[in-house]
Parts: structure tokens; C-alpha cells; sequence
């Protein structure tokens, strides 16, 4: 696929502390997830790729093209900023044809603009209050239809996600989603993983201003799979299963759990592993209750990298 | 001058067009404004006053137009315009450093420098029109005997010009103090109430240093006496030095405000 | 032996039914205010004026080894209670007391406001007053030491420079004239700060409040009272209230010839105003409606 | 008990908040669950006396919530859902200071701080200004500033709101450890279904100012035969044979699959036709229907 962004050898700092170090990549569209914990320099990055603050070494093009100071490239950008902050005065109609005007449209397009992405965002019948009276949900629901009310080619969250209940989330995920579908090329950062796991498979690691990994989940699984992998097992009789795996060579370390009936099995080739258990489970009649793989989530692959 | 930079030119006024509406609509509705509205309406309530006052006294009253000379209009230039420039300059960059809504307007297509000279002029636009009104009303009070005399209304457009004059200069001068400072306020005071009163009594070129000398220079010289205390000495420019230099002073500024706008980062912070 | 256990540990203290529940409040708002670098240069340049009346004080026994001191001087130099009205109610002064209270005073309850903070305060055994109390005093605390202090100070220096009590003699009630005016100024431009601290989450806001209100409140009764020839309108300036009822307490004839009780008026107007406010304005939670 | 109302009401103007709310709680960790603008912040609002009820009564540990508000006050902590502090001081004396409004003497106060922010995993940064904290930092001081002065009862408004997973997992932990072992109770209102889970026992569900559901939330999930799978290999041929032996199956995100197990077959079947279909069955859990599935069934949405 086409690369729509890359940088090079991106570095921000404040003052003397580090907001990012030394980032080179490059993103195609589609949704691309960028996580890491609070203070990564999440925000920092989004800040640099969409030219809101200037590197202090490196460069990042979008299309070919720099960004910072190349306002007309803008029309082509959504920005949804992490802060909870308005024009608070205003009402949500008049916060969203205000922007939208920047963007030079006529005044009936911006009309069927704005409508439509509150439309979207579900505000339209709280459009004529004043911002300052909206909840926390309506407040981040506005500032995501102020990003996307200008069908934006290239749409960047930071945190849309934040304060929102889980109805609302689901709304949000389900529309980011769907602008996937028609082709944009979005980022979305969170500190939440079950949030990017939802939307993408494509996430960049950022942690302590570096980017620790950069691709599918899998593939980033993968990368790691030396790691050994964990596999959790509730059975009625796990002593049995156990004594079945003793002599495989790709099972490492074998580990009763806590409770009585819980198995940790540690190995190197889950494959096999994996494609073994039913059939043993049917062979020695074990009653299984639960299979799981406690490190199996992007969690792991974030505790695992950051520990690294 | 080519095609390419006068499409550029275009767009630029474009946009400072767009912004200018923005901020204009909001300026408008914010409480701020009107509290500050408010402000500017007080030689209203003076006019109101020094009219009303011979009524129940009896006293027959001073000229009108000598007192809206005298008296409002340099109210208006030493202190009004000065206070409402300052907080209405400020704001164009602070508020929105302040109130974090800085990443809203950067991340829209329209250059830096229309988001400064837009919102400039939106706030321009509305300190001219509070003060306009204020000027406007306390004028027709105190002249409400002498409605009929066409020669005051040239002294009540040429005062509202050289007002709207100052308060360009001003609020250009705060605009870009704002952009750069965070103790804006701070020196907006020692500027407009320190430096623009003291420099005034420095003899020679010196007062040529200060914005008020200029304005000044294009009001009719005041008999000393009376009012005094509002009026320093004044060795005048003249009329077309002193209106290209405010013009100078103001597109320097700007243009300052402009450059450090465009190349400062804007952190947000608490 | 004992091992400490892990996790949450209880507090083991007593509670306090402190007498002064705001004190706290008005520690921290002093040491906060001494943070400033601003603040730092411009408060002991306020104090200045106090330098220079005190050396006033101590030149005042020594006339003799100043011949060349004018007349006008020496008059001055003669220490009685209009030596210290002049340095209590002067212009100057009052000029510098608006300079300090916007310093320590501005952000008093807008920063509050701005980073939502009395929600902390109130989630706390702390009432409005103590609240109010607290912040207050912060402003009561620079401000005597701008005024209360240095008056008394002068005083005594007075006693000690001269070596005899004829001075307190003559004026017996001067202390109290000292503290009394002090208090006085304290506690208006206490109300009339917070009640504007409270207006904005926006402190250049604020500041421009506080200032622009007493620059226009002066310029205004001026340009009154050039036209009009009419002494009522000092009414308006808040510096002119001030120095009438300052003139009052020292008991030196009124800079304007009308009745001080007038200025008290206004200034209690002011408090009361400031006080009406302030309560309606400081609440745990913003409601919006 | 400890919490006690009785039919409260409240509106903002003509926006009804809160619409006859009587609950009567003295469990240990106690969720307040509902979706933005629910009505939750309004009804911890109202227990800490910031805002009056426009009809009803309360007790909070025995203290009337119109009358004794500073005693309530003083064994209450707070953490509030808004970003607050005071600037320019540092976590210590941020965090003592708050302890010292609290009727805490000065140095005992300076004590219990560096406590707290201990506790709260803050010890490194603690002399830092409030104001350069991060997000989760700040969430993890206003924890601190809530327990300083070892308070009975704790109401946190959305206590993990803005934290990244390891953060949140901490302040979670931290929150179970307080409920549970140190006999201090805590109302935890969210909108995030896991912290309630992770945390409470007992759950009281809010929607649009109403009491919508509340009880022990092991109680008040459902059990069914529902199995969530996940599978590696050729999924088609297995899928078939499942719904041959009439389960149900859902496909869900992620490549998760929701399997309904009719009544008369045993769960050791779908490993059988694993086996024989030879596909990796890499997680295989019996799904409770969660809190999330109560949550939209008791608000009323999707």
C-alpha cells in the first residue's frame, strides 16, 4: 500500500524534557492504532506529523509534503485534539460553522456539513446550547464532529475516546470503523488497549519517546515469538493433562495454578500446541472448562516490549 | 506582480476574511465584551451627567462641544482605548493558549498570519465599534441643542478616527506583545500607562517614541488651563507624518505578531 | 517481631477542632505569593517609601546637623500625625497598595476557579467563611505589612529616637489612629480584590479589572470635578474615599471639603456589593444551566 | 447504614437530574454505573452537601447530608471527575495541605502525605509542581489527596478515566485493596463496566437520573451455556459441523467466536469435532453474560 505519511528521524523536546526521539516511519492508510502509557509522547507525535509544533530534529512529510506552515494541506486533515477545551460561549452549531468556515466553503455547504456531522455525532438536538452547559460525553462527541465534518482524507484522534461511557464508545469505534472502509488513512491514539484492538490491527508502540514497535499485532506477536508463550488450562483432572505434556519437547515449564484445577503451560511452538489439545482432551476424556492465554493480548505485547 | 502571488494574496485575504467572521461572531457574544461594553459606555454616563447637571442646578452649562472635545475624547485616548486595546490585543494569541482552542484554528486551511490579522481585526473592529458607540452617543448628548450644526459632526468624525486610529496601533502592539510575552498584562500596563505618560514630558523628539504623540498630533492643539491634567506638552507631528507613522507602527507590529506567531511552538500548560 | 504490613495503613492521629480552620489557606496563598519572581523584585521595592520616612524619623531629631534643609523640609520633618498620614494615605501609596493586592490578590479565588479547585476545598470541614477567611487574610498579611507595620514602626522609632515619651504624649491615640486607618484600607481593598478575583478563570482579566476600575474611578471624579467645580464627585474615586477617611483617622482636615462619612458610605457600599458576590459566585460545584 | 437516601430529587433548572433516588448501601465497594449524564456525579454531589436536594433526605454515616455537612466532610474523602488542583505547589504540600483542611494537624499531615502519594505509586515525582504532572499522575494525586486524612468512606468520581492500562490496573488495585482489607468503604461511580466488575460487589445501575437496576453483581448476571472460542485453521468445515449439531454461533470482533450450547449436548462435543477437523482451539472460555449485556439492557440501548 501506499505510504501516506512518513518522518524522519523525528526528535521533540520541551525545555529539557523529551516529548519524542528519533521516530522513522511511515503509515499507510487505513487505521493505524498509536498506544503507549501516559506521557509517551503519543500527543507529541500527532502534534509533529499534523505540523502543529515544529521538530527540533528530523522531518515528516504527508503525501510527499511538509506540512508545518503548509496550511493549504490542511482541508485535507481532521484533528481531534486530546484537550477538553472549547470556544465554551458558543453553541455547538456555531462552534462547528465557525471551523468549518476556515475551510472556505459556502455557506450551504457548510449548513449540510455541519448538520450531517452532528448528525453523526448524535448532538443535533443539543445544538443550540451554549458548550459550556455539555457534558463530558457531548463535549468529546463535538470535538470529534468538528474532525470529521470536512470529509477529511486523513483523520488524526488523540484520545477520542476518553470520558466517553461504553455505548458512546461503541458508537465512536463503529464510526472510526467505517471511515476506514471509504479509504482514509486515520490515526487514533489511546493508552486503553481493548479500545485499539477493536479498530485496527495496525499500532505503533510508542513508550518513553521512542517507537518500540510498528505493524500488525501478529506480526509484532510474531516478532516477539521467541518469548515463550503461556496457555492456561481449567480441567476437571489437570495432573493427567499434565503428565501427557511431559514429554513433549516444545512444552517448557509446566505450573498448577493456584486454584486446584488450573494449568499453566508454557511453550515455544503454539502451533503444534495448540493443534494437539483437542484431540488429547477427547483422547483421555478431560473435561475442560476454560482455555485461555493470559499473555495473549496486546497488553503482553506492551508489558513484554516496555520490560525489554 | 505575477499570478501565483496574487492568487496567494487572494486566499490570504480569504482567510483573514473567514477568521474575521469567526472571532467576530464570538467577540460578540462573549460576557468579557460586554462587560467591557460596559466600560466603554461610561463618558456616556458622564455626557449624561454634565448635560442634566445645569437642568436641576440652574447653572448655565459649559459648551458642549468644548467639553466633548476637552474631556471625552481624551478619556477616550489616555485611558478607555488603552485598556480595552490591551485586553482585546492580549487575547488574540493568549486566550488561545489559555483556553487551549489554539489547535482548532492550526489545524484549519488558513496560514498562520490570517489567523493573527483575522482575529486582530475582528477585535479592532469591536473596540472600534464599543468606543464608536460611546463616542457617538456622548456626542449627540452633549450637543443635543446643536444638532442642526454641521461643522460639529466634522470634529465628531475626525475624533472617531483618530480614535479608531489609536485603538488599531494599540491593539496591534498588544496583539504582537501577546504572541510573545506571557506577562503580557504586565507590560501592557508599564507601557500604557507608564512609558506613553512619562515620555510625553521628555522635551524634543523624545515623545516621538510613544503612540499617543501621534494621535495627539492629530487633534487640535488645547489651550493649557482646564483639563490640563489630561493633556501633556505636545511638540505636534503633522497630520500625514503622524497618520503614516500610526499606519508604520501598526503594520510593524503585526507583522512581528505574524512572524512569531508562525514560528513559536505553543505548549499548553497549565 | 513485627513486619510491616503492606498496602493502605491507617492514620493513627486525632483529628483537630482547629480554632483557625482557614489558616492553611492563608499559608499557603503567602507562600505561593512569595514564589513569584515578579513579585519577589516589587514587594521590597514597595517598601521603599518606608525606608525613606524612617530615615525621615531619624533626620526629624537630628535638624540640627542638616542646615542646608529648607524650610519646607524641616516643616515636613516635624513629626506629628500628618507625617504619618503622608505616608498612609498618600497617593503614592494607595497607587503601590493597588500594585501589591494585584500581585498577591488576583488569583486568589480565579485561579480556584480556573483549575477547579473549590471542589477540594469544600470536600473538606471547611465552610464558605473559613474559606473566605483564609483568602482574605492572605491580602490582609501584605498589606499591613505595607501599611500597619511600618506606621507603628514609625512610631516607636519615633520614641526611641527621641529617648522620651513627650511624643506619645502629645498623641496618645496615634496607635490607634494606625491601626484603625490601616484596617480600614485592608479590609476594602480586600473585598473589592476577591469580589473581582471571582468575576474570571481568566487572571489577565482580572488584573485589568482591578487596575482599570481604580485608574477610570480616579480619572472620572477628576474630570467631574474640573467641570463642575463640585467636591461630591471625589465620591467616585476610590483613592479620594480613602484619603478621606484616612485624613479622619489622623485627625487632619479632609483633602475634600465635604462631609468624610460620605466616603465611608461608599466604600461600605463597595464591601457589602463585593460581599453579595463573592457569595454567590464561590460554590462547590459550577451549575450550568 | 452508611449511605441512606430516601427519594431525592434535584434539577439544574429545567433539566431534571436526579428523579426520586433511595438507596440504603453499607457494602464494602459499591459501583454507581450508568452512561454520561446519568445523573451520577449529581447524586455524589448532593451526598457531599455541594449541591441541596429539591426534595428528599439523606444520612451518610449517620450525619445528616443538609445538616452536618463539615462531619461528613471530615470522614468522607472525595475524588473528584474533573482535572483539579491548585498551581504552583508541589504534590506534598498539595496533598498535605488538603490533609491540613481536614483537621489535621500540620506535621501529622506532612506525614500522611508522603504516605498517600507512596500509596499511590507517586514517591519519585512528588516534589514536582501539580501543574507538570501528566493525565494519570494527576488521577493518581487526586487519589491520594482522598485518602490523606484516612477517611471512612470514599466516593471516587470516575477514578480511572484518562489512564493508560498499567495505570489503571494500579489505581484498581489500590481501590480493591482499600475496600476490601482496610474496612474503608468506597462508592466508585463509572461508566467503565471492567472497574466496576474488578472492583465491587455490589452495583447500583443509574440512567437518566432514575434508579435503573441495582443488587450483587454476581446475582445479577445471567448464566447461559454460551461459550466464547477462538480458533486457528480451518474454521469453515468446523463452524458446519457445530451448527449441524444445532449450537448457535456468533462470529464477533477479533475473530472471536460466541457459541450457544443447546441444552441436551455436552461442551466436550465441540472439542470433539476440533479434534477431528484438526483446528487450534487457542481460547475457549464460558462466557457469563457480562455486565456490559446487563448494562444495555438495563439502559436501554444497543
Amino acid at each position: 500500500m501506499k505510504t501516506v505519511i512518513e518522518t524522519k528521524k523525528l526528535s521533540k523536546w520541551y525545555g529539557n524534557v523529551l516529548g519524542l526521539s528519533d521516530v522513522s516511519l511511515q503509515i499507510e492508510a487505513g487505521i493505524t492504532g498509536i498506544l503507549g502509557p501516559n506521557g509517551a509522547g503519543k500527543s507529541t507525535f500527532l502534534k509533529l506529523i499534523t505540523g502543529q509544533i515544529k521538530p527540533n530534529i528530523g522531518s515528516c512529510t504527508i503525501e510527499g509534503q511538509k506540512i508545518r506552515n503548509n496550511y493549504h494541506f490542511y482541508s485535507k486533515i481532521g484533528f481531534c485534539p486530546e484537550q477538553d477545551s472549547f470556544y465554551e460561549e458558543m453553541t455547538g452549531w456555531q462552534f462547528m460553522t465557525g471551523l468549518l468556515k476556515l475551510h472556505h466553503y459556502s455557506p450551504s455547504e457548510i449548513k449540510a456539513m455541519t448538520k450531517e456531522a452532528l448528525e453523526i455525532v448524535e448532538l443535533t438536538e443539543d445544538k443550540d446550547r451554549v458548550i459550556k452547559s455539555y457534558s463530558r460525553g457531548m463535549r468529546q462527541r463535538l470535538k470529534f464532529a468538528q474532525a470529521i465534518a470536512h470529509k477529511p482524507e486523513i483523520i488524526v484522534f488523540d484520545e477520542p475516546l476518553n470520558g466517553l461511557d461504553p455505548l458512546g464508545r461503541r458508537k465512536i469505534i463503529r464510526l472510526i470503523k467505517s471511515y476506514e472502509e471509504e479509504g482514509k488513512t486515520i490515526l487514533v491514539s489511546s493508552h486503553v488497549l481493548p479500545e485499539i484492538e477493536a479498530m485496527t490491527k495496525q499500532i505503533i508502540l510508542i513508550h518513553q519517546g521512542k517507537v518500540f514497535a510498528q505493524g500488525d499485532i501478529h506480526y509484532i506477536r510474531d516478532l516477539i515469538d521467541t518469548h515463550p508463550h503461556i496457555v492456561s488450562i481449567k480441567c476437571r483432572n489437570p495432573r493427567q493433562l499434565a503428565s501427557t505434556f511431559i514429554q513433549e519437547d516444545y512444552v517448557l515449564n509446566i505450573h498448577f495454578g493456584s486454584a486446584d484445577n488450573t494449568l499453566l503451560i508454557e511453550t515455544n511452538n503454539r502451533d503444534k500446541f495448540f493443534s494437539l489439545l483437542p484431540s488429547l482432551f477427547v483422547k483421555y476424556n478431560i473435561e475442560v472448562d476454560e482455555i485461555t492465554s493470559p499473555d495473549d493480548n496486546l497488553q503482553a505485547v506492551f508489558d513484554y516490549l516496555v520490560e525489554k | 506582480m505575477n499570478k501565483i502571488t496574487v492568487r496567494r494574496l487572494l486566499f490570504l485575504w480569504n482567510s483573514i476574511r473567514k477568521v474575521y467572521s469567526f472571532f467576530f461572531f464570538m467577540g460578540k457574544k462573549s460576557n468579557k465584551t460586554k462587560i467591557f461594553f460596559i466600560v466603554a459606555l461610561l463618558p456616556v454616563i458622564m455626557a449624561l451627567i454634565i448635560k442634566l447637571n445645569p437642568i436641576f442646578s440652574g447653572r448655565s452649562s459649559t459648551e458642549g462641544i468644548y467639553i466633548f472635545s476637552n474631556v471625552i475624547i481624551v478619556f477616550y485616548l489616555q485611558a478607555l482605548i488603552l485598556l480595552l486595546a490591551l485586553f482585546f490585543g492580549t487575547s488574540v494569541c493568549s486566550e488561545e493558549v489559555e483556553g487551549k482552542t489554539l489547535t482548532y484554528l492550526t489545524t484549519r486551511p488558513v496560514s498562520k498570519s490570517a489567523i493573527i490579522l483575522g482575529k486582530y481585526a475582528a477585535y479592532t473592529s469591536l473596540v472600534i465599534l464599543m468606543t464608536g458607540i460611546g463616542v457617538t452617543i456622548s456626542f449627540l448628548i452633549l450637543n443635543v441643542n446643536k444638532l442642526h450644526d454641521f461643522s460639529l459632526y466634522e470634529i465628531l468624525i475626525r475624533d472617531v478616527i483618530v480614535l479608531s486610529l489609536g485603538i488599531m496601533c494599540y491593539t496591534a502592539l498588544f496583539t504582537f506583545v501577546g504572541t510573545f510575552l506571557k506577562k503580557s498584562i504586565l507590560f501592557g500596563f508599564v507601557f500604557g500607562f507608564g512609558w506613553e505618560n512619562v515620555i510625553q514630558y521628555f522635551p524634543g523628539s523624545t515623545q516621538r517614541f510613544s503612540i499617543v504623540h501621534y494621535l495627539k498630533s492629530l487633534l487640535p492643539v488645547p489651550k493649557t488651563g482646564r483639563f490640563s491634567f489630561l493633556m501633556f506638552k505636545l511638540e505636534p507631528s503633522t497630520p500625514v507624518a503622524a497618520v503614516f507613522m500610526l499606519f508604520l507602527i501598526t503594520g510593524i507590529f503585526l507583522g512581528l505578531a505574524c512572524l512569531f506567531f508562525s514560528l513559536k511552538d505553543y505548549i499548553f500548560e497549565d | 517481631m513485627t513486619i510491616k504490613e503492606k498496602g493502605y495503613a491507617h492514620w493513627d492521629g486525632e483529628f483537630l477542632d482547629k480554632k483557625f480552620p482557614w489558616w492553611p489557606i492563608t499559608r499557603y496563598g503567602i507562600k505561593l505569593t512569595f514564589r513569584r519572581k515578579q513579585f519577589k523584585f516589587i514587594f521590597p521595592l514597595s517598601l521603599l517609601p518606608a525606608v525613606f520616612f524612617l530615615a525621615g524619623i531619624y533626620v526629624s531629631e537630628r535638624l540640627e546637623d542638616f542646615p542646608f534643609f529648607g524650610r519646607e523640609t524641616v516643616e515636613f520633618l516635624q513629626i506629628n500625625p500628618s507625617y504619618f498620614k503622608a505616608y498612609l494615605a498618600s497617593s503614592f501609596m494607595i497607587f503601590l497598595i493597588v500594585i501589591i493586592v494585584i500581585f498577591c490578590g488576583s488569583g486568589l479565588i480565579c485561579d480556584d476557579l480556573k483549575h477547579n479547585a473549590l471542589q477540594l476545598y469544600f470536600s473538606r470541614p471547611i465552610k464558605k467563611k473559613d474559606y473566605f477567611f483564609g483568602k482574605t487574610a492572605v491580602i490582609v498579611f501584605f498589606l499591613f505589612i505595607l501599611t500597619l507595620v511600618p506606621g507603628l514602626v514609625f512610631f516607636i522609632m519615633k520614641l526611641v529616637f527621641s529617648g522620651s515619651f513627650k511624643f506619645f504624649v502629645s498623641y496618645p491615640w496615634l496607635p490607634l489612629s494606625i491601626i484603625g486607618y490601616s484596617v480600614v484600607v485592608t479590609a476594602f481593598f480586600s473585598f473589592f480584590t476577591l469580589f473581582l478575583s471571582s468575576l474570571s478563570k481568566n487572571r489577565r482579566y482580572v488584573t485589568i479589572l482591578i487596575f482599570g476600575t481604580y485608574i477610570l474611578s480616579d480619572i472620572f471624579y477628576r474630570i467631574f470635578y474640573d467641570i463642575f467645580s463640585n467636591h461630591y464627585f471625589s465620591l467616585l474615586s476610590l483613592r479620594a474615599n480613602l484619603q478621606q477617611v484616612g485624613a479622619v483617622f489622623f485627625s487632619q482636615k479632609t483633602p475634600y471639603p465635604i462631609h468624610w462619612i460620605y466616603s465611608l458610605l461608599v466604600l461600605s457600599g463597595i464591601c457589602v456589593l463585593a460581599g453579595f458576590v463573592l457569595k454567590k459566585k464561590v460554590k462547590g460545584v459550577e451549575i450550568v444551566k | 447504614m452508611s449511605i441512606e437516601v430516601k427519594d431525592i430529587h434535584f434539577s439544574y433548572g429545567k433539566i431534571k437530574a436526579l428523579e426520586g433516588i433511595t438507596l440504603d448501601l453499607s457494602q464494602d465497594a459499591i459501583g454507581l454505573l450508568g452512561p454520561n449524564g446519568a445523573g451520577k456525579s449529581t447524586l455524589i454531589r448532593i451526598l457531599l452537601g455541594f449541591l441541596c436536594p429539591d426534595k428528599g433526605e439523606g444520612r451518610i454515616l449517620d450525619y445528616d447530608i443538609k445538616q452536618q455537612q463539615s462531619f461528613i466532610r471530615r470522614y468522607v474523602g472525595y475524588m473528584p471527575e474533573d482535572d483539579c488542583f491548585i498551581p504552583e505547589l508541589d504534590a506534598v504540600s498539595f496533598t498535605s495541605y488538603l490533609g491540613e483542611l481536614s483537621g489535621m494537624p500540620r506535621q501529622e499531615a506532612m506525614k500522611r502525605a508522603h504516605e498517600a502519594l507512596f500509596y499511590v505509586g507517586l514517591e519519585e515525582s512528588r516534589y514536582r509542581k501539580v501543574e507538570t504532572y501528566s493525565g494519570g499522575m494527576k488521577q493518581r494525586l487526586k487519589l491520594a489527596q482522598a485518602i490523606v486524612h484516612d477517611p471512612k468512606l470514599m466516593f471516587l468520581d470516575e477514578p480511572t478515566s484518562g489512564l493508560d492500562p498499567q495505570g489503571r490496573n494500579e489505581i484498581l488495585e489500590l481501590i480493591v485493596d482499600i475496600s476490601s482489607k482496610k474496612g474503608i468503604q468506597v462508592l466508585i461511580s463509572s461508566h467503565i463496566l471492567p472497574d466496576i466488575e474488578l472492583t465491587c460487589s455490589y452495583v447500583v445501575i443509574l440512567n437518566k437520573g432514575k434508579l435503573a437496576a441495582q443488587g450483587e453483581i454476581s446475582k445479577l448476571k445471567e448464566i447461559r451455556d454460551l461459550y466464547e472460542i477462538k480458533i486457528k485453521g480451518e474454521s469453515e468445515g468446523f463452524l458446519q459441523k457445530l451448527r449441524d449439531i444445532k449450537c448457535r454461533v456468533e462470529k464477533m470482533e477479533e475473530g472471536l467466536l460466541k457459541v450457544y450450547l443447546p441444552p441436551d449436548q455436552d461442551k466436550q462435543e465441540i472439542f470433539r469435532i476440533a479434534a477431528e477437523k484438526n483446528v487450534q482451539m487457542r481460547h475457549f472460555v464460558k462466557s457469563e453474560s457480562s455486565l456490559e449485556d446487563l448494562f444495555a439492557k438495563v439502559v436501554g440501548v444497543d
